[in-house]
């Protein structure tokens, strides 16, 4: 079997609120090969964004617990102190497009320096040399390299967004994590971004942690899903699998609910609100809205089933 | 489907917005709207789709008198409103009723639910107070948050984000409008409530025989819950008619676009690159000249860059706006 | 673009001409409550007439004349002197011409208060306490701003730190102005531990030598200065740490964290530099407030400043003064506001781009 | 947005208030504080208040001069230092201790002796601050002719003086009286050169009357206070059938109630419970006056906008070039004013104050959501929608800054009352300070003076402080984890 770039264990990312504690990503195991998507699906408050940042670092100021272990390259970057994990793996091997592209670009800077800062700190390269590669970066995503001397409120929304994706892509990282990174834009603009994303990919054989709200969306670039509810990862499939039959109920329901636009299937929902994060229903987390549930559902947390070839789900149907 | 009576009438509705483009300079005009003709027949549901600044959500404000209309007329059960006063405007206000996009934004936090959907009936003196907390009771039955009493008494913050669209919907609801118009009502909520939410407010309008102008950008929800599209582009429709024939054989290219844009749940997806024109639409305070979509238009001709396209019929229901299908 | 560098003179031109019509309108209503509409004149009135009968009864020329002739005589002297010094008019005719005067800064001569070289011009007397009063609360000012920024940013780095809990639980200290604890500086090191000055600026007698001079200018500024400073201390550092931790959780910063951007770095072009124009507007704001703002603070510590002679001029019912405060006063924050109205555009990149291209 | 405070209610706010340590213990203070003011108001009415305060001498007349506070006397107990109390001595109160009086007619004369014995023991650490004393006397033909003499412990009698009542009412205060300290300072003169000593201070009346007899008298800073049984003895001759004198002595002390006096003799205690109500009238007045009118009018800017918006900005600009204390001080030292036309004046100054460039970006902020166009949609009025959908949403993140307003107008009114333009009637703390600042109790030593009404306001600022900065935490939800 081909090694992982990019294995995740046990992750778990906790914080405190003054109403409790938010369980927001708890245990979690994925892996991710070179070259390889992985789409993080789930409804918003389901913990996605929260294992991103949890992979990247970039925690709450209010963390409560942070433990697991994620190995890059055979390393476990979790043991690394803050100062190495800063010089050692941001942007150097994973890089982030953030959600809300609009808002991830500091409004007082150039594009263009923003593009090249990584290079700068990084890689001590020369403010001037660093920029050449930011112009090059800019015309990599659809750019013109000119373009490096306006500031983001001279952009539209998708060229921010393409420069974000050039500044992800600027010191050639392994992995990229992409957290909504279209969900701001209209959908012509958002299929040209995944179209950019695609090509980047195949050409670059870059490594995607997809991060999306939306189904059909994470079907353009997913090699591998996996599907969150109330912090947990409850099915891990290969896309092949997973757009044909999903296996857990929660995530047969999500795929049933999404509304299609060239064939006529019949249209279906998940009653009730998802979870708090705060006071998870006991057993399984899914059991007060899966139509399956049955006792033991309600009692006992479910551990995750190998349905064979990287398939696993979390549900008592399969144990 | 038969030849019911008219509703509502929008005739060259036009709405321009005074813009100050920097601290110093001469305002200028975004023209959101610009030069829009539809009818809504009684009782139908009509889906209006376009991508965010296109102008759709002005035009439904627009209708609505939540703006006033620039130049153009709205004519609402035969009578004119484009221009109503104050006193029959209350009138307008009680005939049609609006769903907004953001169910947490768009309940006043400090009160109550039961007071939250009595509102519109207190505003517009309707009954007692037994009478209409009564009225209260059966809008939330209607949009089944039940028990009743329990949720009456609950303020927003205790509800999720589909529960609280659907006391939005009671809200809108408990006058008993003719028309209603809704504007992205389910595009903020959770993927797994949003066709509960849609199949909720598809029944009401049906049963209730409610007008009803769905305002999306998801071309994919239209066809379970409406029956004639409208495609809005830089102010104005490019495109419209039934809405299996829009997505069956879209006749304006940025339809087209529009639907190769749009994935559905497929393995497939990730192995191939979508077909879709480059560019974002256009600024509408300096709009393109001609066609509007001509910038991005894989097919653009000479005479696009310079006149309006005409309306074309399409050959069962609505008409698409575009040189390519001129009759020559 | 052309246009807009018109439409930037344009912008400029109509915010002078409105902040002047301010100015007009603040001093107007000082001439008016200054002269209590009028009032103050009518005792001026009383006061010259007394003075002319009593100069009358007392110079032997006139003691033989009846007292109807003698009352024509003061009448007489009365109107003239009226008349000279323009109080025959009426208040309302004459509010103008204060206004105009005041507008133009001829601030005229003080009816009692004179200048420390025993001048009555009020721009004298009030051109001598300016540097007093901009010497101490403009150094207490730049002290306090330059304290609370670099110790906020501390703070906002090391958030929930010991440190940063006691600058929270102290914050509230401030709620108490500076001139109050400048009571208790007093009382501590002046009154009971005697090693500084109760107040004032120089002893007395002063010294001679330049340099004994000015280090007993600076022991006298210890104290004042320390009132201020104490007195913003927890609650500035507070209020910039948190503004500062708002700002930290700003898109741009979280991703330029992610990028592995060095935190003195993100101190400073993420943090600092899209928040400067802000706080720059409310130190510049601040700094001419404190000006008049430090009256009390003056009076406790017997500081020669502006605020004192303010203090003093209100005292005596010494309008000329009191208006020249005012007028300069109006002047220097109409000043500072649209100083600050054309700074912020040239400073906000998304203006400055507007006439770069 | 923080509308937090309205959903949790008036008392879930509470609740949550009393969560936080300040939070808590700032209610703990108000509420002390508020319960004390309303035990004043009760305890002294305004017109006794007043009275008592503008009362000066002939109220007080039996206090000490800026005597010390009670609490002093307990400190410096522990330090083995006993500081005197005043001492009385009536003859018209007959079971009094210490008292002897006798009148006998001499027989075949018009006249009658008097004889007076005021005795006391004095245990203190310390001289008593003065000696005074009060004569009623009744004659109808000739003012009686009264002997006065000095018993100190141990018999050393000393003669001060003849005193004869000028009127019906007289009184003598001996520690000015110029005869006494004249016989005084030959006595201790003479008590020095018969130890060998020469005199180098001389003494004041108090400090020669109780001194121990040794060297220690050559210096007003080394005497030391004699402790034992003293004596005033008082003999005289009346003339007439009717007449008669009553005298009473008092030895002032130089400690005084729980606030102790001031200049004039005022008991502290007075202006110190009645600063309080009106710092708290006063302050909340203020802030919840000009908080609720910048409310108003900020909404009607943001919500209306045109030409009432620009006229209202243009005002606020006007306020921001207006130097606010200059102006307030300028009205206050012309107009001659008491504590409410400063408090309407304050407000009027204010009106146009900076709070309202904040709240009315609030208030365009709020104009945009959504539920303001609902309820325009279904038909809201402005009217209604201001007052009823707007106003409520804004009210919550004002309230922290109401109450954390509170100290800045209760300072301000005790700033103006140390310039000397505060109420000329009402005791409040400011005046207090204010008298103690003219009466140089810094330079004098007397701290409880100044101390006393500073911790009072600092009480009362540090309450309105801390609930002000725990509501607001309470409101704003973003500062609340950070």
């Amino acid at each position: 079997m081909e090694q992982s770039l990019l294995d995740v264990r046990n992750l778990h990312l906790y914080y405190a609120t003054r109403k409790g504690v938010v369980k927001a990503v708890d245990d979690i195991s994925l892996s991710l090969k070179r070259g390889e998507t992985v789409a993080v699906v789930g409804e918003s408050g389901c913990g996605k964004t929260s294992t991103a940042r949890a992979i990247i670092r970039l925690l709450p100021r209010n963390v409560h617990l942070y433990r697991g272990s994620i190995i890059l390259d055979g390393k476990n970057i979790m043991e690394l102190d803050d100062e190495r994990f800063r010089k050692d793996v941001r942007w150097k091997k994973i890089s982030m497009v953030f959600q809300g592209a609009m808002n991830s670009l500091n409004p007082i800077l150039k594009a263009g320096y923003q593009v090249a800062e990584p290079l700068m700190i990084h890689e001590n390269m020369s403010k001037v040399e660093a920029l050449k590669r930011a112009g090059e970066a800019l015309r990599m995503v659809g750019i013109h390299e000119s373009f490096i001397d306006r500031y983001p409120f001279e952009l539209s929304g998708g060229m921010k967004q393409r420069v974000v994706i050039a500044m992800a892509l600027i010191t050639r990282p392994q992995i990229i994590i992409l957290d909504e990174p279209t969900s701001a834009l209209d959908v012509i603009t958002q299929a040209n971004i995944m179209n950019l994303l695609k090509k980047l990919k195949n050409e670059l054989e870059l490594s995607y942690i997809f991060i999306t709200h939306d189904i059909a969306l994470s079907s353009e670039l997913a090699d591998k899903v996996a599907v969150m509810y109330a912090g947990e990862i409850v099915e891990m499939a290969d896309a092949e699998t997973f757009y044909v039959k999903p296996s857990h109920p929660y995530a047969e329901k999500l795929m049933a609910s999404v509304p299609t636009l060239r064939t006529d299937k019949q249209l279906d929902f998940i009653p009730g609100a998802p979870p708090s994060l705060i006071y998870p229903p006991p057993g399984c987390r899914f059991h007060p809205r899966c139509p399956y549930a049955f006792d033991k559902c309600m009692k006992e947390r479910p551990t995750a089933v190998d349905l064979g070839s990287g398939h696993y789900v979390k549900c008592w149907l399969y144990a | 489907m038969s030849e019911g009576e008219m509703i509502l009438t929008v005739e060259d509705l036009r709405k321009f917005f005074e813009l100050r483009k920097g601290l110093f300079s001469k305002p200028v005009y975004v023209k959101a709207v610009d030069g829009v003709t539809f009818t809504l027949k009684k009782g139908e549901s009509i889906s209006l789709v376009g991508e965010s600044g296109s102008g759709k959500t002005t035009l439904g404000k627009t209708i609505l008198r939540l703006y006033e209309p620039t130049k153009g007329k709205i004519i609402f059960k035969d009578k004119d409103v484009t221009h109503l006063s104050s006193e029959s405007l209350m009138w307008y206000r009680r005939e049609t009723s609006l769903i907004q996009q953001d169910p947490y934004g768009a309940l006043p936090s400090f009160l109550p639910i039961r007071r939250i959907i009595e509102e519109p009936l207190i505003i517009h003196k309707i009954g007692d107070k037994s009478e209409r907390l009564k009225r209260v009771y059966d809008a939330l039955s209607a949009v089944r948050l039940t028990p009743v009493e329990d949720f009456a008494s609950k303020y927003p913050h205790m509800l999720s984000g589909g529960q609280l669209q659907r006391v939005a919907i009671a809200r809108a609801l408990v006058l008993e409008p003719e028309l209603v118009i809704a504007d992205e009502p389910v595009s903020m909520l959770d993927a797994s409530v949003r066709i509960e939410t849609l199949t909720l407010l598809r029944n009401l309008q049906e049963t209730r025989k409610i007008s009803f102008i769905y305002i999306t950008h998801d071309l994919a929800t239209t066809k379970y819950f409406s029956e004639r599209l409208f495609i809005m582009y830089a102010g104005k429709i490019l495109e419209s008619g039934n809405i299996r024939d829009v997505i069956m054989k879209p006749l304006h290219p940025y339809t087209q676009a529009l639907i190769k844009a749009i994935p559905d749940p497929d393995p497939e997806n990730r192995k191939v690159l979508r077909d879709v024109p480059p560019g974002e639409p256009p600024n509408l305070i300096h709009p393109p000249s001609g066609c509007r979509f001509h910038p991005r238009c894989p097919y653009v001709m000479d005479i696009c860059r310079v006149e309006e396209p005409p309306i074309v019929e399409r050959e069962k229901e609505g008409f698409v706006a575009c040189w390519l299908h001129a009759k020559h | 673009m052309a246009g807009s560098k018109k439409g930037f003179i344009k912008f400029v031109v109509k915010r002078v001409v409105t902040v002047y019509i301010i100015v007009m309108v603040a001093v107007y209503l000082t001439i008016i409550i200054a002269n209590m509409g009028g009032y103050v004149d009518e005792i001026m009135k009383g006061q010259l007439m007394l003075q002319i009968r009593m100069q009358l009864k007392g110079n032997p020329e006139y003691s033989t004349l009846p007292p109807a002739e003698l009352e024509k005589i003061a009448q007489g002297i009365y109107e003239e002197e009226l008349k000279r010094r323009g109080l025959d008019q009426p208040f309302f005719i004459r509010s103008f011409v204060y206004m105009k005067d005041a507008l133009t800064l001829d601030l005229g001569r003080a009816l009692y208060m004179t200048s420390e070289g025993g001048s009555r011009l009020v721009k004298l007397i009030i051109l001598e306490r300016l540097p007093y009063t901009v010497m101490l609360f403009t150094t207490a000012m730049l002290i306090n701003f330059t304290l609370h920024l670099v110790i906020g940013l501390y703070l906002s780095r090391r958030h929930g730190s010991k440190i940063d809990k006691l600058f929270i639980a102290l914050a509230p200290t401030s709620i108490i102005p500076g001139w109050f604890y400048g009571i208790f500086l007093i009382l501590i090191f002046a009154a009971y531990l005697r090693v500084l000055p109760y107040g004032g600026i120089l002893d007395v007698p002063p010294p001679t030598d330049p340099i004994a001079r000015t280090l007993n200018i600076l022991e006298h500024m210890v104290l004042p200065l320390s009132s201020w400073i104490i007195a913003a201390f927890f609650l500035g550092c507070y209020g910039r740490r948190t503004f500062f931790l708002i700002f930290s959780t700003e898109d741009y910063v979280e991703a330029a964290k992610a990028k592995g951007v060095p935190s003195r770095r993100l101190t400073t072009q993420y943090i600092l530099r899209p928040t400067l124009p802000p706080i720059i507007t409310g130190f510049a704001l601040s700094l001419i407030g404190s000006w008049s703002g430090a009256i009390i603070t003056e009076t406790v510590f017997n500081w020669p400043g502006l605020g004192l002679i303010a203090y003093q001029a209100i005292g005596a019912f010494d309008t000329p003064v009191i208006l020249g405060f005012t007028v300069i006063y109006a002047y220097l924050l109409a000043a500072t506001v649209v100083i600050l109205d054309i700074l912020y555009g040239l400073v906000d990149p998304r203006i400055k781009v507007m006439y770069g291209r | 947005m923080g509308a937090e405070g309205m959903e949790l209610g008036f008392k879930g706010v509470l609740k949550e208030l009393l969560a936080y340590k300040s939070g808590a213990l700032g209610v703990v203070i108000l509420v002390f504080l508020v319960a004390l003011s309303i035990y004043t108001v009760v305890a002294i009415p305004y017109d006794k208040a007043i009275k008592l305060w503008r009362g000066e001498e002939e109220v007080w007349i039996e206090n000490p001069r800026n005597a010390q506070p009670i609490w002093v006397k307990y400190w410096e107990y522990l330090r083995g230092r006993n500081l005197p109390e005043t001492i009385k001595r009536d003859t018209s109160d007959s079971k009094q201790y210490g008292v002897y009086k006798s009148l006998r007619a001499i027989p075949g004369t018009n006249l009658k002796r008097l004889y007076i014995e005021f005795s006391f023991k004095y245990e203190y650490d310390d001289f008593p601050s003065e000696i005074n004393i009060f004569f009623s006397s009744k004659f109808n033909e000739s003012a009686p002719i009264l002997r006065i003499a000095w018993e100190k412990p141990g018999g050393n009698k000393i003669e001060l003086l003849d005193f004869i009542p000028r009127d019906k009412y007289d009184r003598l205060y001996l520690s000015i009286e110029h005869d006494v300290l004249k016989v005084l300072r030959s006595y201790v003169e003479e008590k020095l050169y018969a130890l060998g000593k020469n005199p180098e201070v001389p003494l004041s009346v108090e400090k020669a009357l109780f001194a121990v007899e040794d060297e220690s008298m050559s210096s007003s800073l080394t005497v030391k206070p004699l402790k034992g049984t003293y004596k005033l003895i008082i003999e005289g001759l009346l003339f007439g059938k009717d007449s008669d004198v009553d005298a009473r002595l008092i030895i002032y002390g130089k400690v005084y109630g729980m606030c102790g006096t001031d200049h004039l003799r005022r008991d502290l205690t007075i202006a110190m419970l009645w600063g309080l109500p009106i710092a708290l009238s006063f302050g909340l007045i203020a802030s919840l006056t000009i908080t609720f009118l910048q409310l108003i009018i900020a909404t009607i800017s943001g919500y209306y906008g045109g030409w009432i918006d620009a006229l209202i900005q243009r005002l606020t600009e006007l306020y921001m070039i207006l130097p606010f204390l200059p102006f307030l001080i300028m009205i206050a030292a012309f107009y001659k004013l008491d504590i409410w036309v400063i408090l309407a004046a304050i407000i009027i100054l204010n009106i146009f104050g900076g709070g309202i460039k904040s709240t009315r970006a609030l208030v365009m902020q709020i104009k945009e959501y959504p539920y303001i166009e609902a309820a325009r949609a279904y038909g809201a009025s402005s009217k209604r929608i201001v007052l009823l959908y707007i106003i409520p949403k804004i009210l919550p993140p004002v309230i922290p800054g109401l109450i954390g307003a509170v100290p800045g107008y209760v300072f301000l009114e005790a700033a103006l009352s140390l310039l000397g333009l505060g109420d000329p009637f009402l005791p409040t703390w400011g005046k207090v300070i204010n008298d103690s600042y003219r009466w140089g109790a810094l330079y004098k030593g007397y701290y409880y003076w100044v101390l006393q009404p500073s911790f009072m306001l600092i009480l009362t600022a540090f309450a309105f402080a801390f609930i002000g900065f725990a509501l607001d935490k309470i409101v704003n939800p973003k500062l609340r984890e950070i």
